[in-house]
């Protein structure tokens, strides 16, 4: 797809439309930074923007948006296996039976 | 026998072996940042506090800024190869290492204003896994910076003999690239923000 | 395409390598050599050699366990002061000796062997390929992989000794500021992760890309799917425990506590360290990975068993499709089973009940192609060669390793069970009259094709029988012991405890038998060694086989092919109703 | 029929759920190994290459497969959904109420138990790592009001019998794992951690704490004495406990 010297020309445009994107969202998340939202506001926020980003230097950068079967089949693997490994262990962290031992209280009133 | 498609795509697959073995890798790092991340997820939520406004916003979003930018010249520096324009080429691989040595230096100052303070990886579980993230990070990308100098320096002759190989290297070197940068963009809020 | 291949043309062409390779240079063509034939056998010897190692390290503690206090006898005056003085063996020395033996037996012996071994040395071939994706990356991972095994060795002679917290090296005893062996041993890890991470992205894509003309993938035999899927799980696996290596080596010499909760009072002193980390945290990571672990342990295996099944019953494996996707899905299920190793930790009710079912579940596939395999015997015209015996040893040995996985899944049961000798039992029996057979029996199946030479079939006999009985004397009893509450990793062997008096009489009987197992292995190392040299010299198909390995000179020279092979059927036609021999390869037309 | 398996006595109430649990299991697998190892056996004397000379291509027929698969999968969801799952909830949820039963803290260390009873006040005193020492291995400031009377123990766990017992287990440096084979309780004790184990001996008798995880050159040794007794002895060893706290009581305090 890309190797035609044609096509490539016409793909740097849309490069360095994606770069000045990229750095558009990162002044977002600074600013929305600097307003102070609640904590989980916070997070969604900060995360949307991320996986927006991750998704576009993925998705052209990488040419991930024409890729071959293949890679898409280990890359949906491995997402899923790192949607397990993200989110299983505090799952099963949280549902145990034990307390923590601790002076200091409000253990899960952190974030 | 030669071992096939090292150059050329297999037909059944469209691929030719680097694309896959590098999109493989790519898949094990994932893993990799995965643990580290499921790490922080645990120790955040089972911390008593969480400290904020320890790192310098300022410092992370430039280095935000230029990786993103090194991200750019370095599809641009395949997309020129791509175009036959090799001097456009050498220009951007060029100036994607000296965005990479840049950001290092960055994170030189960072690091030493820490350390400075005593806040090293021992002082705290956000500070030790702060250090150990980026300190990961930073080791992948001095690991891109010796690609670049190969392929700028011995590794160019390639392109007289085997231009499409060629390109397929730095295509490689792009796509580990292009991760390391779409990492960075999840540390950075992860612990400059949150 | 012209496939016939005569004798002269096979003459010619390794005349022709010979002069090919002498340019090379000894340490080009045997040391550092990118040929996945030569780098297969340094895997293999290397694994081989760990193997033994592992072996005797097990071998010393049967005996403080059938004699404790009693000095070692032969070799207990040369283990120093500090690990065992006037040859009475130290706790801290058992302890070593026992995290060091289920590394190396994991890590060093078996992956290697099955993996690094056995899978780069036939795999390329059944491709019909000729060589690795990567060639020179193969190299650097045998010698990542040979950098590990030295540092873990080295580690032994440090002060203070070789890690001793376990195989499984739990924090905080782990990361306790004694014991320098652990740091050691946390590099060697890495080593070996980062080697096993290079060898899957090699294997994954020789797979993908280098399948000869006509080999689809139904096509594929089924040790290459066995590698295929072992390779998945490496890649995607290995990371979080190499993480989670990471967290323990900056634990240990960086001063942080990510696996260290604040409050610890050590040896009656509060420990300075930051604190509010989670051990609990190292047990999820690193099950995670040695969870999927056991199968990559297990199914190249199953992939050994099931070539030389099909090659010595003469008929094609019953079920062929269905091993394929019982294979893939547990596989698939292996990621998510691990917390079944920490049922103990207080786990609530949700958890505990989803990795009990993902468990069970796990259990099907392996019925499914254990049951397959059996019905293969159906209507067969049995050789029972060493290769054959061995690999028939495998289905009951695993069927009881596996089978006795089934109360440990169980929670309840677990409670009973964990960490005794039941669950030693259990792996034992996957892993050593399982794999290690299927291993030996590789070994005997492909040797011919390594070397041009067949290797002795009464020392065979020998082999197979005397180890065949001795396993399972050492093995059986833990059973009888595990259930009856004796733990495991006790130095004295449990015999401070009242509830243990009547199982001490078993480790005498283990260890008998676990020293009578060693003596049975010296067969088959002069047979091993001595048919290199003095083995019936054979042609390139000896065993009248189907796969494409068989269509190569035996040893196969470089690049593997003296003509391009292609594929025109599926791997195990045997007995073919009317065709003229009872085998039908799947490189003639 | 049940204890074919040589499993220890049972000395508490829910050692039998377990029991016929893990004999349960032991039968399915005794059926399948019986029954598919007769099969291999046949087999491997009916075919070998003496017997069969020539091999047949189709091999065996039928559904003998799908219905060993089938039969192994109904019989494990049976053990998970009427017996594991239930028995694993008692264990984790139903914890006996803190009025109701025998409350204990047990901590443990390299290598041994350190037991701490309320005692009659029913409230553990306050404990702080700062005051550990040799004689004061739990740190317990006997300062504290709720702490004058507590009982402390190492390595020894007296219970009445047939009264449920809360133990809240932990562990001041390493991983140990408090194991009492005859009553079926295991339970890991995890520094930083305070996790609930709960059961009701039923048997008066001798018995011992093992620690089943590693933790150390001293893992081996790390074992522990459990005296269950009668109502009534149980009563009198802890007021002998208690007069002999008495005067430690004034003179401990700072
Ligand atoms: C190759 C290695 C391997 C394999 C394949 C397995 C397979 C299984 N394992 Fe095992 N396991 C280990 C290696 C392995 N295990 C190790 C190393 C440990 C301990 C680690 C440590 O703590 O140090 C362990 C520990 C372990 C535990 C934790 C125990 C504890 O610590 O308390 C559990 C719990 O669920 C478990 C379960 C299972 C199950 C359900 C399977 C299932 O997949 C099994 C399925 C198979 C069958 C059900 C057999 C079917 C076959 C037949 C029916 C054929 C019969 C044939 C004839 C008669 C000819 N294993
Ligand atoms: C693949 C894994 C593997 C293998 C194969 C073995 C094999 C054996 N193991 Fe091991 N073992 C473990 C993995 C393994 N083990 C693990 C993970 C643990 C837990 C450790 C821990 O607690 O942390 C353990 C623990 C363990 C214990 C418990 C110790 C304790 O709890 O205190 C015991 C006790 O008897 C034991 C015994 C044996 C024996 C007798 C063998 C025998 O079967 C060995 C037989 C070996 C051979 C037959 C090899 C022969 C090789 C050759 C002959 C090579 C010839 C060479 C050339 C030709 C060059 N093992
Ligand atoms: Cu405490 Cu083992
Ligand atoms: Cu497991």
């Amino acid at each position: 797809m890309h190797s035609d010297p044609a096509e490539v020309k016409k793909s740097v445009r849309t490069y360095m439309m994606v770069g000045a994107a990229l750095l558009v969202f990162t002044a977002i998340t600074v600013i929305a930074n600097q307003l102070h939202l609640a904590v989980p506001l916070a997070i969604t926020v900060a995360l949307i923007i991320a996986v927006t980003k991750g998704s576009m230097v993925a998705a052209v950068f990488m040419h991930l948006s024409a890729e071959k079967k293949w890679i898409y089949g280990a890359l949906l693997l491995t997402v899923v296996f790192l949607i397990v490994l993200m989110f299983v262990p505090i799952l099963t962290v949280n549902d145990g039976i034990g307390t923590p031992t601790r002076a200091s209280a409000g253990a899960h009133a952190g974030h | 026998m030669e071992i096939p498609y090292i150059v050329e795509t297999r037909p059944d697959t469209g691929l030719h072996n680097g694309k896959l073995g590098i999109w493989l890798f790519l898949a094990s790092e994932v893993m990799l940042f995965g643990a580290l991340f499921s790490t922080y997820i645990i120790l955040r939520v089972g911390a008593p506090e969480w400290p904020h406004g320890e790192l310098s916003v300022l410092l992370g979003a430039i280095n935000t800024v230029i990786l993103i930018s090194s991200s750019v010249t370095m599809v641009m520096a395949w997309a020129s190869l791509k175009m036959n324009d090799w001097g456009t080429h050498r220009l951007y691989l060029v100036a994607t290492f000296a965005l990479a040595a840049l950001f290092l230096v960055n994170k030189y100052f960072e690091y030493s204003e820490h350390l400075g303070k005593g806040e090293g990886p021992w002082h705290s579980t956000f500070f030790a896994i702060y250090f150990t993230l980026t300190g990961l990070h930073g080791l992948h990308i001095v690991g891109g910076m010796v690609v670049m100098a190969y392929l700028l320096g011995p590794g160019a002759k390639m392109w007289k003999k085997n231009p499409d190989q060629f390109a397929n290297r730095i295509e490689a070197t792009g796509l580990y690239w292009h991760f390391v940068d779409l990492v960075w963009i999840f540390l950075f809020p992860v612990l400059y923000l949150l | 395409m012209d496939n016939v291949t005569t004798h002269e043309s096979v003459a010619h062409s390794q005349a022709h390598d010979h002069a090919h390779h002498e340019e090379l240079g000894f340490w080009r063509k045997y040391v550092f050599s990118v040929d996945h034939k030569v780098i297969g056998i340094q895997y293999a010897f290397t694994g081989l050699f760990f193997l033994l190692f592992g072996f005797t390290l097990m071998m010393i503690m049967r005996w403080q366990l059938a004699y404790p206090g009693r000095p070692i006898p032969l070799i207990g005056a040369w283990l120093g002061q500090d690990r065992a003085p006037m040859g009475i063996m130290l706790p801290e020395f058992y302890n070593q000796l026992g995290a060091m033996h289920g590394t190396i037996m994991v890590f060093l012996g078996v992956v290697p062997l099955a993996v690094g071994g056995f899978g780069n040395f036939v795999m390329p071939l059944q491709l019909g390929a000729p060589d690795m994706a990567f060639p020179k990356i193969n190299m650097v991972s045998y010698w990542v992989y040979f950098l590990g095994g030295v540092t873990m060795l080295t580690s032994f002679f440090l002060k203070g000794g070789a890690a001793q917290s376990g195989w499984t090296s739990y924090p905080p005893l782990a990361t306790l500021p004694i014991a320098n062996g652990q740091t050691m041993w946390l590099i060697g890890m890495i080593f070996l992760i980062t080697s096993s991470l290079l060898g899957s992205i090699n294997f994954i894509t020789t797979i993908v890309q280098l399948r000869a003309k006509g080999l689809s993938f139904m096509r594929l035999p089924f040790f290459v799917w066995a590698q295929f899927v072992t390779s998945f799980l490496l890649l995607l696996a290995f990371p979080p425990l190499e993480a989670a290596g990471v967290l323990q080596l900056m634990d240990r010499v960086a001063g942080t506590s990510f696996f260290m909760p604040s409050g610890l009072v050590v040896s009656g002193r509060p420990l300075t360290v930051a604190g509010n980390g989670n051990p609990l945290l190292w047990q999820h990571l690193f099950w995670f990975l040695a969870h999927p672990e056991v199968y990559v342990l297990v199914l190249p295996a199953m992939g050994i068993v099931s070539e030389i099944i099909a090659n010595n019953t003469r008929k094609p494996l019953w079920g062929y499709k269905a091993m394929v996707y019982s294979v893939v899905f547990l596989g698939f299920m292996s990621f998510i089973v691990w917390a079944h190793h920490m049922f103990m930790t207080g786990m609530g009710t949700a958890m505990s009940a989803f990795f009990q079912t993902t468990t069970m579940i796990i259990s099907i596939p392996s019925v499914i192609i254990l049951t397959a395999l059996l019905l293969s015997l159906w209507g067969a015209s049995i050789r029972f060669t060493t290769p054959m015996l061995f690999a028939l040893a495998f289905l009951p040995m695993f069927g009881i390793g596996g089978l006795t996985g089934l109360p440990l899944g169980l929670a309840p049961a677990d409670i009973h069970l964990h960490d005794t000798y039941y669950v030693i039992g259990h792996f034992h029996y996957v892993v050593a009259p399982g794999t290690i057979f299927a291993l030996f029996a590789g070994v005997y199946h492909w040797f011919p094709k390594a070397t041009g030479k067949k290797m002795n079939e009464t020392l065979g006999w020998i082999h197979f029988w005397g180890s065949f009985i001795c396993i399972n004397l050492v093995f059986m009893p833990m059973f009888i012991q595990g259930l009856g509450g004796m733990n495991r990793r006790m130095y004295d062997g449990g015999a401070q405890y009242a509830h243990n008096a009547g199982l001490l009489k078993w480790n005498l009987v283990i260890g008998f038998a676990a020293w009578g197992l060693g003596v049975f292995q010296i067969p088959f190392i002069i047979n091993f060694f001595s048919s290199i040299k003095w083995g019936k010299a054979v042609d390139k198909n000896p065993w009248e086989a189907t796969t494409l390995e068989w269509l190569a000179p035996s040893p196969p020279g470089h690049g593997n092919f003296l003509t391009e092979p292609i594929v025109y059927r599926n791997p195990y036609e045997y007995s073919v109703p009317g065709a003229a021999k009872d085998f039908s390869p799947q490189f003639e037309a | 029929m049940l204890n074919f398996l040589g499993l220890p006595i049972q000395a508490s109430t829910h050692a039998g759920e377990i029991d016929q649990m893990i004999s349960l299991v032991h039968w399915l697998m005794v059926v399948l190994f019986a029954g598919l190892g007769a099969f291999f056996l046949f087999v491997l004397v009916r075919f070998r290459k003496g017997a069969n000379p020539k091999a047949s291509y189709a091999g065996a027929k039928g559904k003998f497969a799908k219905a060993t698969e089938i039969a192994v999968g109904i019989i494990e969801i049976v053990l998970l959904v009427f017996y594991a799952i239930p028995a694993w909830a008692t264990r984790v949820r139903q914890f006996p109420a803190e009025s109701q039963a025998v409350v204990v803290r047990v901590v443990g260390e390299q290598f041994s138990w350190n037991v701490h009873y309320p005692g009659p006040d029913g409230k553990f005193g306050r404990t702080d790592i700062a005051l550990v020492s040799a004689d004061n291995p739990l740190g317990l400031d006997r300062r504290d009001p709720d702490a004058k009377d507590d009982i402390t123990t190492i390595n020894q766990l007296n219970l009445p019998v047939d009264r449920p017992v809360l133990v809240h287990l932990s562990s001041k440096d390493v991983i140990h794992s408090f194991s009492l084979y005859e009553m079926r309780v295991k339970q890991d004790a995890i520094p930083g951690m305070q996790i609930p184990v709960w059961f009701i001996p039923n048997r008066i008798g001798a018995y011992e704490i093992a620690c089943s995880q590693l933790c150390g050159l001293g893992h081996f040794r790390m074992r522990g004495f459990i005296t269950v007794q009668s109502g009534a002895d149980f009563q009198k060893w802890t007021d002998d406990q208690e007069k002999e706290l008495k005067p430690a009581a004034t003179t401990t305090a700072r």
